[in-house]
């Protein structure tokens, strides 16, 4: 509908600098200001301009800003979309104007992968599997687990739940006993694990889908005249600095990482689309885990 | 006899009018600022982008012109596309969906309605109670987003209506229709008048002997019901149904509204005024995607900032004009 | 002295047309109507009568459905009836005025009294066509004023007039009127009796509240009288004499009708005024004029409706800024930038609006009294309780106010109880210049001569009073000087000791030319 | 009367806590330990302490007929600012006296924006919602500061017997409850809030007036921003306070205030503040799934309003008594 006629890109074709015009989430998180800075920073390194918009959490502004993308001309249009569903209409507005896209972070449910050209991310339900794994093998005896999950609905507390679940069903004495939502943030973590405190007795594990809330029950254990990391073990998701420190301090046990760092890769991904190489389908990005030796070595260099 | 005509003003007008104009001027301001702004497109896409806001605050504007408020006509909008896609998902066709999408709405916004006239729970709660259960039964139907794949939805949803060099798209066409058919209502028919009547003061209302009571549920099923059509365009808009869809966005409604110069007290306003409201907003929204080099956080400080620079300047206007006439009073 | 027997019990060949038996209503704390009986016929003009508090507003709103009742039943033209809400009662026939303006100030003039029963066409409202009907009910009204234009921006007795113009639109059997000429002056009201006549001599039953004796004698054909919430006494009005009605009201044998007889012995004011007024004015409301106020000085303002009254004692009162002229106290300019400056300079104004403008309606008693010193101590230094309650407990006694309980929320009392409250409010201060605007509003004969005795008593004791009244009578009675206003000038100026009713009348009715007249 | 009208919701209060007995029997069990006092209770009204000092504040703005919806941003600008302080060495005392001060410039903006601008507060407080959060956000610049410090700990985490937190909100109470009585400001804020025009004509200061609550409000809410974020040691720009604001406005709305200003209740306020945080913390310990979470909080809402609804309450109270409608229409006509 929008946009016939101009194929190639007026803001850039000129000069020969590449415009990618990217759609972040918003600035939710410390993961997704290092992600955002990540990008920024490395499209000035490759000499290419960003047009960057924050959605502010909100779906329809994203699409809004992609519109607008394709309404600027952008030679390539990335973004995270905030949810899977619900891109068809704006990105076959961008297929028809010729601008290929880039998927970060997370992909989206739709039938034709014709609509954009790649996905560069990481997968959350390997990172629940990731998680379970380290507690199927370090777990001698039945462990009870309390889950402190993310944001209701929000895509990696969905997935970080069924790749987690997914794993321990293999062993009978696991089991979760408590799983609540703590919003990802600190000072939810903190009041969820205060309540599991009280009502539930005996907690070995805390599940946290991300390192702010894995902190947040540190503080809530402590306070509760428990050892983090010992009494209680703690498995998060994510490795931001505050999370390593606290395990390289042993108050949480194993971290499995989500890179944020996505910047580069993009940038790459991005240059070859332009000069319309070939590129996968599906860019996982490098991601580890860290156990608490692992941690003391890897602080130093930690970026974020 | 003496002849008392007390300065005649179209008074009433004035912040509309001044809304419009601020709206104009920034405008102008970004078609200056970037390039490819001043595109019919773009006006096009503003419409296009909020379709769905701009029938929300039609509701919206009943409810605060009789001086309640709607803190649930965003949840409803979720509520509206989980349903949708749920139904779709197990095989109704679309015109059911449909169907069955608004009656919630209505059915919903009756509730609230009841609640507030035959209880007396003030509107604030009882449409918070409203936004908790609309969002919370979102999740009951499903915790994760469910695309719509439905043809009749794909087909609404993708076409478009060329207009010239631009074109829209069937939302805005709904769009409008309602907000037409709402003035009509305010303006022209007895229940509309009302609603004035009842937000200019809702005791004399009831002693003029005027139907107060049945207007003031009246207004909540509307907004209700605007709410579940606004949440099938965004289902068109979308394309799938989420329980975390539309956060927040009662606020920006209920923004779009007060700028548009309707009074939060109730008894004045007008949903020309709202509708310009929502362009308003949806320029600020166009401007920043258009800056492109705002982080996060200067996002967030430059919406504030607009929206004030906004305010302030159709509090100028509005303030200049009745000096001029002669009418403040302070 | 009364005779509670019924001379009118029956009327031959005429059944009721409104019927209420036993009725019984009760507030927390106060039984407002006791076991009343009440009848109204078609084709008669009714006045119900009473003091402030006597229960008469409650009656009306038991008849119309907005109070439910504890007891009794309601009969209209035979039938048993039970309203729900004024819809129900209008919908029977039963058209209300309520005693506080009942409008909408943010809708036109025309909305207002159309409002419910609009003109339409193809379903829709004809707005042009409201309008033409609106304006030919307002010229029967004898008003000429815009029916597009915002009710709110019309003083408060076009808004009663506008209220009477709708309760009379319609083809009501019943006709009810509560204080409707509460603020209108002797035209207007003359003009609103014409018309009550038309309607009874088509058969409509009429409803009359008022607080004015003549006026019951002038229009009305039966009397009841209420008193704390019984009634007292059913009457033929020719058959009645003034003296039995106001001892029927009061429930004792009064000299109250003794009025203020003070003015004959006025004492020299003092020669300094204490404020004057160098063609001071504002456009569109007031054109520029001179005045000046002596302490222990009552002046009145005397003009027909929407003549300027309001609006010039409301730039004296600092209320609203006027662009010309200025304003000496004491011989030293003064600039009046809010009602607070003026009343940090000793002037206090009295709203006549007691309603959107006066009283704070959810609020007690007490602290309306004392919301104004209050203010002026600033909000860190209270009222100490104690004086508060003294202050309150004496105003309480003096003005007579029911019930006299600081305690009650101000809304709930009857309307001539606010009005004393109110003055009470702008007593407590102790003014120097005390501006009352339509102070006797709505207020029963007795404590009608009482405010008139306590403005009679502040001037004596060195207080300067500017009094409005619409009823020139009063104004005549307590006023040492009387302007007069017209069409927003002031006209002329009187000695209240030459002036009588008939020279103001003759003042405000003439024609063009400005005459200047001063004693 | 305003106290008969909150006996059922206190009721529901107790119905909500004698339910968690059911599902935890060591509900009510208090354990002094180190001096210090812990419990499931004290849980409640320590995570509860920041939303009833704003709730608080809003009740005296809300008896004005405003609203303030900045409050959340301006709780995570002062956990922001003494964070950043103290991360970048500052000391903890002087990080919150910036804090405050910064709150007490941020209640000043939005009072001049309602008060002499004239810009309805809905609006003018939305402004700096907005924005507010940017700010906050562009000190921490999107990050998470994290601190160590024992004496900022103390404000959110710490204890005097109680915790601390839940001392000072309480002595705000106290004070504001006292400053309402013992000087003018309680009944001057009704009188603005019920009659603007009879007050400004009264000679009433409504400017000053309505200055003073915003100013009054943005000092509890920086004051909950600092117990936030000293709570869990660390400023989170984002989440902070988040929807804090319709919290604290459900907490004077349910506590009997009405939002069309005038007459208000600050023992209301105190057991809306309460009830909230008690149904969040029911939610976690009778283990209510997250995906019904919001259903259950609605029915709980619902509930407790109905019982508080000047309609239902009578009934309830003297049964056969009929509810009198003419009460109501004088309420509304009172407006
Ligand atoms: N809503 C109410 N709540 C409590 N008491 C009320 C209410 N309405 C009226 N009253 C009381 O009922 C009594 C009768 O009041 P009403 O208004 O009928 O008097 P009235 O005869 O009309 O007086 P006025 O001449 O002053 O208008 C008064 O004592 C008044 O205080
Ligand atoms: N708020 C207002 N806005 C616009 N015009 C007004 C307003 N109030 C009064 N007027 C106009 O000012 C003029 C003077 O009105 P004012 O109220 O002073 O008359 P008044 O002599 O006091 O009459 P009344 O006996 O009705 O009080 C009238 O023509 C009126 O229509
Ligand atoms: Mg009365
Ligand atoms: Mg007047």
């Amino acid at each position: 509908a929008c946009g016939e006629g101009g194929s190639g890109g007026a803001a850039a074709g000129d000069d020969g600098t590449i415009t990618i015009g990217f759609a972040q989430v918003g600035a939710e998180s410390g993961w997704r200001t290092a992600n955002t800075k990540s990008i920024q920073e490395a499209a000035e390194a490759a000499g290419i301009e960003l047009k960057f918009s924050d959605a502010q959490q909100r779906q329809e502004n994203q699409i809004r800003a992609i519109r607008s993308y394709v309404q600027q001309r952008v030679d390539v249009i990335a973004f995270s979309p905030v949810v899977e569903t619900g891109w068809d209409t704006v990105l076959l507005e961008a297929k028809r104007a010729n601008i290929p896209v880039i998927l970060t972070d997370r992909a989206v449910d739709s039938d034709d992968t014709s609509l954009y050209e790649t996905f560069l991310g990481s997968d959350f339900v390997e990172e629940g599997r990731k998680a379970g794994e380290w507690l199927v093998e370090n777990a001698t005896g039945p462990q009870k687990v309390v889950e402190l999950q993310g944001t209701t609905g929000a895509a990696p507390a969905i997935d970080r739940k069924e790749g987690f679940e997914e794993v321990i069903a293999s062993r009978p004495d696991i089991e979760i006993v408590a799983s609540q939502t703590g919003d990802f943030t600190r000072s939810g973590g903190k009041q969820v694990m205060e309540a599991f405190l009280r009502s539930t007795p005996d907690i070995d594990v805390v599940y946290a889908h991300n390192d702010d809330m894995g902190l947040g029950a540190i503080e809530a254990i402590k306070a509760a005249g428990k050892v983090p990391g010992k009494d209680i073990k703690i498995i998060t998701v994510d490795a931001v600095k505050a999370g390593m420190e606290a395990l390289a301090a042993g108050e949480i046990n194993f971290i499995v990482e989500c890179n944020p760092l996505l910047g580069e890769q993009l940038m790459e991904l991005a240059k070859k689309v332009v000069a319309g190489e070939e590129v996968p389908e599906r860019v996982v990005t490098e991601e580890t885990t860290f156990t608490q030796e692992e941690a003391k070595a890897a602080l130093p260099d930690r970026q974020y | 006899m003496t002849v008392i005509a007390p300065p005649r003003v179209p008074s009433r007008f004035l912040p509309v009018i001044a809304t419009f104009v601020v709206f104009v001027l920034t405008f102008g301001a970004g078609s200056v600022r970037y390039e490819g702004f001043a595109s019919g497109q773009i006006v096009a896409n503003l419409f296009i982008d909020n379709a769905f806001l701009i029938v929300l605050a039609v509701g919206m504007t009943f409810v605060i012109l009789t001086g309640g408020i709607d803190l649930s006509v965003g949840a409803v909008v979720a509520l509206s596309t989980m349903i949708a896609a749920a139904a779709l998902r197990a095989g109704w066709p679309a015109w059911l969906t449909m169907l069955a999408v608004l009656a919630t709405g209505s059915v919903l916004g009756l509730g609230m309605g009841l609640m507030i006239h035959k209880l007396r729970v003030q509107p604030f709660i009882a449409t918070l109670a409203g936004m908790f259960l609309a969002r919370g039964l979102c999740f009951v139907i499903s915790v994760e987003s469910v695309s719509i794949k439905d043809p009749a939805f794909r087909a609404i949803a993708t076409e478009s209506i060329p207009l010239g060099d631009v074109s829209i798209t069937y939302s805005v066409v709904v769009a409008l229709l309602v907000v037409a058919f709402a003035a009509y209502v305010l303006h022209l028919t007895r229940f509309g008048r009302t609603v004035y009547a009842v937000g200019g003061n809702e005791s004399s209302a009831t002693l003029m002997g005027l139907a107060a009571g049945r207007v003031k549920v009246g207004v909540y099923v509307i907004s209700g019901f605007c709410s579940a059509l606004a949440g099938l365009l965004f289902s068109f808009y979308m394309l799938s149904g989420y329980g975390l869809h539309a956060v927040g966005m009662e606020l920006d409604v209920i923004a779009a509204v007060v700028v548009g110069g309707t009074l939060l007290s109730g008894g004045v306003g007008y949903v020309v005024g709202s509708v310009v409201g929502v362009l308003v907003l949806g320029t600020v929204q166009t401007i920043i995607s258009f800056e492109g080099t705002l982080s996060s956080w200067w996002t967030k400080i430059v919406i504030g900032v607009l929206l004030l620079a906004f305010i302030a300047l159709q509090r100028l206007i509005v303030h200049r004009q009745r000096d001029l006439q002669g009418l403040s009073r302070d | 002295m009364t005779d509670p027997t019924n001379p009118a019990r029956t009327r031959p060949g005429n059944e009721p047309l409104v019927d209420l038996r036993g009725i019984t209503v009760e507030f927390p704390g106060v039984k407002a109507l006791q076991d009343v009986d009440f009848r109204l016929f078609p084709g008669e003009v009714h006045a119900l009568m009473g003091e402030n508090g006597a229960g008469k507003s409650t009656l009306i709103k038991a008849l119309t459905g907005v109070h439910a009742l504890d007891t009794g039943e309601i009969h209209l033209a035979g039938e048993p009836v039970s309203f729900a809400g004024p819809a129900q009662a209008q919908a029977a026939g039963i058209s209300t005025v309520y005693q506080e303006v009942n409008l909408c100030p943010n809708l036109s003039v025309a909305e207002n009294i159309l409002l419910g029963r609009e003109p339409r066409r193809f379903g829709a409202i004809n707005g042009w066509a409201m309008r033409a009907r609106a304006a030919k009910l307002l010229s029967r009204m004898g008003l000429t004023i815009d029916p597009g234009s915002a009710l709110g921006n019309h003083p408060i007795a076009v808004q009663q007039l506008v209220a009477i113009a709708r309760a009379v639109a319609v083809d009501a059997r019943v006709l009810i009127l509560d204080e409707p000429t509460s603020s209108l002056d002797a035209g207007e009201v003359a003009e609103l009796f014409r018309i009550i006549r038309v309607l009874r001599d088509e058969g409509v039953a009429i409803l009359f509240v008022t607080h004015f004796l003549e006026q019951v004698f002038q229009i009305s054909d039966r009397v009841t009288v209420l008193r704390n919430g019984k009634v007292v006494g059913e009457h033929d009005t020719p058959k009645l004499s003034r003296i039995t009605l106001v001892s029927a009201m009061l429930g004792r044998e009064l000299g109250v009708l003794a009025e203020v007889e003070r003015r004959t012995e006025r004492r020299a004011a003092d020669p300094a005024p204490l404020l004057v007024a160098e063609g001071l004015g504002r456009s569109g409301a007031i054109e520029p004029f001179d005045l000046e106020i002596h302490a222990g000085e009552v002046v009145g303002l005397a003009g027909l409706l929407g003549s300027g009254r309001t609006e010039l004692a409301r730039l004296l009162a600092g209320a609203d800024r006027a662009d010309t002229g200025r304003v000496l106290l004491d011989g030293r300019p003064l600039r009046l930038r809010s009602p607070r400056t003026a009343l940090a300079k000793g002037i206090a104004y009295s709203s006549e609006d007691r309603k959107a403008e006066g009283l704070v309606s959810d609020l007690t008693v007490r602290d309306n009294m004392i919301l104004a010193m209050q203010a002026a101590r600033g909000w860190a230094r209270q009222v100490p309780r104690r004086t508060a309650d003294e202050l309150v407990a004496s105003y309480l006694a003096r003005l007579d106010i029911r019930p006299a309980n600081p305690d009650a929320v101000v809304g709930t009392l009857s309307g001539g109880n606010q009005q004393k409250v109110l003055l009470a409010r702008w007593l407590i201060t102790r003014p120097r210049l005390l501006i009352l605007d339509e102070p006797t509003r709505g207020i029963d004969v007795g404590a009608k001569a009482q405010i008139q005795q306590v403005v009679a008593d502040l001037a004596a004791d060195g207080m300067a009073v500017l009094f409005i009244s619409a009823e020139l009578e009063e104004v005549v009675r307590i006023c040492d000087r009387i302007v007069v206003l017209r069409d927003r000038h002031k006209i002329a100026e009187l000695s209240g000791a030459d002036a009588g009713v008939d020279d103001v009348m003759e003042l405000i009715a003439s024609g063009s030319t400005r005459v200047e007249v001063r004693s | 009367m305003s106290n008969r009208r909150l006996l059922w919701p206190a009721l529901a209060l107790v119905a909500l806590l004698l339910l968690n007995l059911v599902f935890t029997p060591s509900f009510f069990a208090l354990r002094l330990q180190d001096g210090h006092l812990f419990g499931s209770l004290v849980d409640i009204l320590r995570n509860g302490a920041p939303t009833l000092l704003i709730a608080l504040g809003m009740t005296l703005v809300i008896a004005t007929r405003g609203i303030d919806l900045s409050v959340g941003a301006v709780a995570a600008i002062a956990g922001a600012v003494a964070c950043t302080h103290i991360a970048d060495g500052g000391g903890p005392v002087t990080a919150m006296a910036l804090a405050l001060v910064l709150c007490a410039v941020l209640g000043l903006w939005n009072g001049f924006l309602v008060s002499v601008v004239g810009i309805q507060p809905i609006i003018a407080t939305l402004v700096l919602m907005t924005a507010g959060r940017g700010i906050a956000m562009l000190l921490t610049e999107g990050q998470i500061v994290t601190i160590d410090d024992d004496v900022y700990r103390q404000v959110g985490a710490g204890f005097l017997v109680l915790p601390i937190a839940i001392l000072i909100s309480l002595a705000v109470l106290g004070g504001v409850a006292l400053a309402t009585r013992r000087t003018a400001l309680g009944m001057l804020v009704e009188s603005v809030g019920v009659n603007p025009e009879a007050s400004r004509l009264a000679g009433v200061r409504a400017r000053t007036i309505i200055w003073t609550v915003y100013v009054f409000v943005a000092l509890c809410a920086g004051v909950a921003g600092l117990m936030i974020s000293s709570n869990v040691s660390a400023a989170d720009a984002n989440n902070a306070g988040l929807w804090i604001e319709l919290d604290a406005i459900l907490a004077v709305v349910i506590g009997g205030t009405s939002l069309a200003g005038g007459r208000y209740s600050l023992t209301g306020t105190l057991l809306g503040a309460v009830i909230i945080q008690t149904l969040t913390t029911t939610v976690y310990t009778i283990g209510v799934p997250p995906e019904v979470t919001l259903v259950f909080k609605a029915v709980v809402v619902i509930i407790v309003c109905l019982l508080q609804a000047p309609r239902v309450a009578p009934a309830l109270r003297r049964a056969p008594a009929p509810p009198k409608a003419e009460q109501e229409v004088e309420e509304v006509a009172v407006r």
